[in-house]
């Protein structure tokens, strides 16, 4: 009971909860859940991107796209420690992901059909991603807050890259405009449905919320979204593909059209484009490179630690 | 007088197309360190391919709008990634030669120097890491002795021609064979396996990738990579 | 008034496809009768193509210099060969609708009637192919058996497309779907294996091919086919 | 003896030896070789087109060059069903094939590096293989024979799809006749090696004339193929990369310069630059046929001979 007294103080004075602080198993399991399934998220998330980086139309584009599809890879890294502190291991976390048993963001099931699709993954995806994560820099678990700092800030240096990407098509050639309105058409549905469902059927929240590690609620952040994305769209000489989405000056919000559920459940079931192709092709480099984990172990168990 | 473009545009040639395969890796590696190492390889190849590319002039124009025949890399660098041991002993004979040839051109007037000077620590941090994996892969477990043999043996044959003489380039590349032999034997012994001792080039063309002969494999990988810019020519990225 | 055109466009791109895929396998089959028969199967496709894009407008822009999006072929022909049991999984779903739609079409008044009536021998042979090699593969080995199953697994999920409504098809597609149910549960089953039962379109777009959304593999399907006269703007061949 | 003397009097009277017929075991012997050497030749020979398959630059071309490789299959089984009737297996054959016990034309070991090398293929390689085989049509050997026959036919109007497809590119844009002439410099001496080492240094070829399984010298073969070549070269408008090239108006021929035959050695050595590339996909392409061939068997063996 002075445990937990302890805890509920930590919470209320806003401190952050240490790997070595007392927690409820509760919490250290929603815990684990959720940074597992975001790291998760970061590694499938590399396969949409790196779909281009072969393709990618200038050698200028080529080295963002790598740098931004490595990031990713070293959140995952971040994120499966800040897991590792909470009695979770790496090999453990990545056999749930390759068995179907944790996931990973739908918003990855989706095709990169053409090179603009990568500007708009950095635009809404990245954008989306930045405003479910800001707040949790402010995450009540010291070390997965932390994590979010440094991952936020890269995010938000690539959301900037993707715009940016977007705006050079939408001024380009009219098969470039039309390659740019496309992605956008294709993928602002998708971003919407990454705040998860509404509010009314969101299951985990109420709990989160009581201990801080979720601060805002699903509609909330959607909202939030939306508003950033319509002046950003204009701007980019672009619509978003939604007749109803207009001012609301009574709300001070922009009101927006009716979420397909069907197809996010659909897609969360493992029935959307790219659901098999994603874990297929994870199981298989994580296979293909069994042989080269074990050469290392082997090797490390003969000559000690690694020498670098 | 501009002699040494013609020597920018071979290495900046080698630095791409190496750039463009490991790029086929990210994402498909065996570890998440591998991927940000491999990608973070690939990264500095490509910025050397533009550094260099640039002098010869637009970077763009010469990565996409040249046809197979007009690219001067080493066919070494083409070659597809096969398993990671391949790559790694691609990356090993390559970075090995990269280190010495960067080595002597910093130290040379040439107006490369400088990128070369800039490029010695990121040379040597590629080697580095070619070196560990070989030492890890070749006294490792049984099976990864066996490919790790294997991907040396097969990639021997394009060895050759990193020693060829690069006009523009003031180098003594055929001198740098014999310190080349000597480091890689090193290494590859410390990893109780055995340099391959059969020719170090293909019959044929000897010094093909210089002059412009390459594999098949590398008609591909520029389809690949030149395709979306020669579908909409005069567009800008 | 030209609204077979339409139609000729959608069945050729799915012909044209179809064709690159198979064309794949040449020299890399199994048997030296299968590199004949695949080619084969892939040469009648081709010539389906060139004679619906025909109708339509120059073969080779076409073919050559439309983008992505601009490809109207079901998504079930561009998913990539796999192994042998894959390559034969998606000729079966494929040719038993061809068969389905070809006769109703040779029977119609449509421009297209007079290209259905010459190939209802070809498709019908197309189909046999598939389903001897179904029942060889299902019936075979274990090992044959359970690659078999998991090919019809895996491509099932482009079925449902097959049966969307073309328009300038005077052919109801969606009508055709319970016969090509009944043909193909009997193959399967004589092969001794079961036909999946999970959904059989993607949640997203639904009958996306005709609408132009594909997937991932056919931007690389693209790539190779067409990096050469897009390199070469205005050339003949 | 009486045996011996009817085989003799059948070549003597021009006649063809039959599968049931006796022959001497070096006659057997050597055409087995030499069949089996044709028959892997046919087979490894669509790998270099075949690599242009997917990249043909229009669809006529496209079906042309999927019916000339189509038709190398063809051979193939024409020629090892010629080597079966003298008691040869064809899984026997290509398990030689794929160990290196057997041999193929050492042409194939070189690269197609651009689209115009296919049309440099059917001009060249193509019209030296006419040169070689049309003698064979009179082969002593009557399954062989007549195979040719079928071949030949073939294989002449590849030829003349590849001098035509070079043409166009000849007659094309400057970068299109640049890559006509680039493959034609490429090809060339390799496609004069095709007929062998030279008469003072070829081993078999005496025994080969006598059993009237050869009719002419490599030379004479290489020479013939030299005077047919010059005015077809001049009719493309691309010149042949032999500064000795000239007519030689005492013998009636045209005079050539010297071949590299150390070149020649070396691809024979399995050094040339494709050697271990054909050989390992076509090992590849039969292992993992292995489960099909097996299939096929057991399901042969549960339901008797093929239904088609």
């Amino acid at each position: 009971a002075g445990l937990e007294a302890v805890f509920e103080a930590t919470l209320a004075a806003d401190e952050r909860v240490e790997p070595r602080d007392w927690m409820p198993d509760g919490y250290r399991a929603t815990l684990i859940r959720q940074i597992a399934q975001h790291a998760h998220s970061e590694i499938i998330g590399m396969q949409p991107e790196a779909n281009w980086i072969t393709r990618a139309p200038s050698l200028r584009r080529k080295a963002i796209l790598m740098a931004k599809v490595q990031d990713e890879a070293g959140h995952g890294l971040y994120l499966y420690s800040a897991a590792e502190t909470l009695g979770a291991s790496r090999d453990e976390l990545l056999d749930k992901l390759h068995s179907g048993r944790q996931r990973y963001s739908s918003i990855f099931n989706y095709p990169t059909l053409t090179w603009a699709d990568v500007g708009a993954i950095g635009w809404l995806v990245d954008g989306a991603a930045i405003i479910n994560q800001v707040p949790l820099c402010r995450c009540s678990y010291g070390p997965y807050a932390r994590a979010m700092v440094r991952i936020c800030k890269e995010e938000s240096f690539h959301q900037r890259q993707g715009f940016e990407s977007l705006l050079a098509l939408s001024q380009g050639t009219p098969e470039q405009h039309a390659m740019a309105q496309d992605a956008v058409d294709r993928w602002w549905w998708p971003s919407l449905m990454m705040f998860g469902p509404p509010d009314a059927d969101s299951t985990h929240s109420a709990q989160s919320m009581a201990w801080k590690i979720k601060r805002h609620s699903n509609d909330e952040l959607r909202q939030r979204f939306v508003d950033i994305c319509v002046p950003q769209a204009e701007a980019l000489g672009l619509t978003l593909p939604d007749p109803e989405l207009r001012w609301n000056d009574e709300r001070g919000h922009y009101d927006y059209g009716a979420i397909d559920w069907d197809e996010f459940q659909q897609v969360l079931r493992g029935n959307g484009p790219c659901n098999e192709q994603r874990l297929t092709r994870r199981r298989r480099a994580h296979d293909n490179g069994a042989w080269v984990r074990e050469a290392a172990s082997a090797y490390a168990a003969k000559h000690g630690p690694e020498e670098r | 007088p501009a002699e040494h473009l013609h020597a920018a545009l071979a290495l900046g040639d080698d630095a791409l197309v190496l750039a463009q395969r490991l790029g086929e890796w990210t994402g498909n590696a065996p570890t998440l360190e591998e991927d940000v190492a491999l990608t973070n390889i690939g990264l500095d190849l490509l910025g050397q391919a533009r550094h260099l590319l640039g002098l010869v002039g637009d970077e763009d124009e010469l990565a996409f709008h040249r046809d197979e025949r007009e690219f001067r890399n080493l066919q070494l660098v083409e070659q597809p990634n096969g398993d990671f041991a391949h790559t790694i002993a691609r990356q090993l004979y390559f970075s090995c030669a990269q280190s010495l040839v960067h080595r002597e051109l910093a130290a040379s007037d040439s107006p490369l120097a400088g990128l070369a000077g800039k490029t010695v620590h990121e040379v040597a941090y590629h080697r580095d890491h070619a070196v560990q994996w070989t030492l890890r892969l070749g006294d490792g477990t049984e099976e990864s002795r066996t490919r790790m043999q294997r991907a040396l043996d097969a990639l021997w044959r394009y060895t050759g021609e990193l020693f060829d003489p690069v006009p523009g380039l003031p180098v003594d590349l055929p001198a740098l064979r014999a310190p080349w032999l000597r480091d890689v034997t090193e290494v590859v012994e410390r990893a109780t396996l055995r340099l391959p001792s059969g020719p170090d080039r293909a019959a044929w063309a000897a010094g093909g990738g210089r002059d412009g002969v390459h594999t098949e494999a590398f008609g591909r990988l520029l389809a690949e990579m030149q395709h979306l810019p020669r579908s909409h020519p005069g567009a800008r990225w």
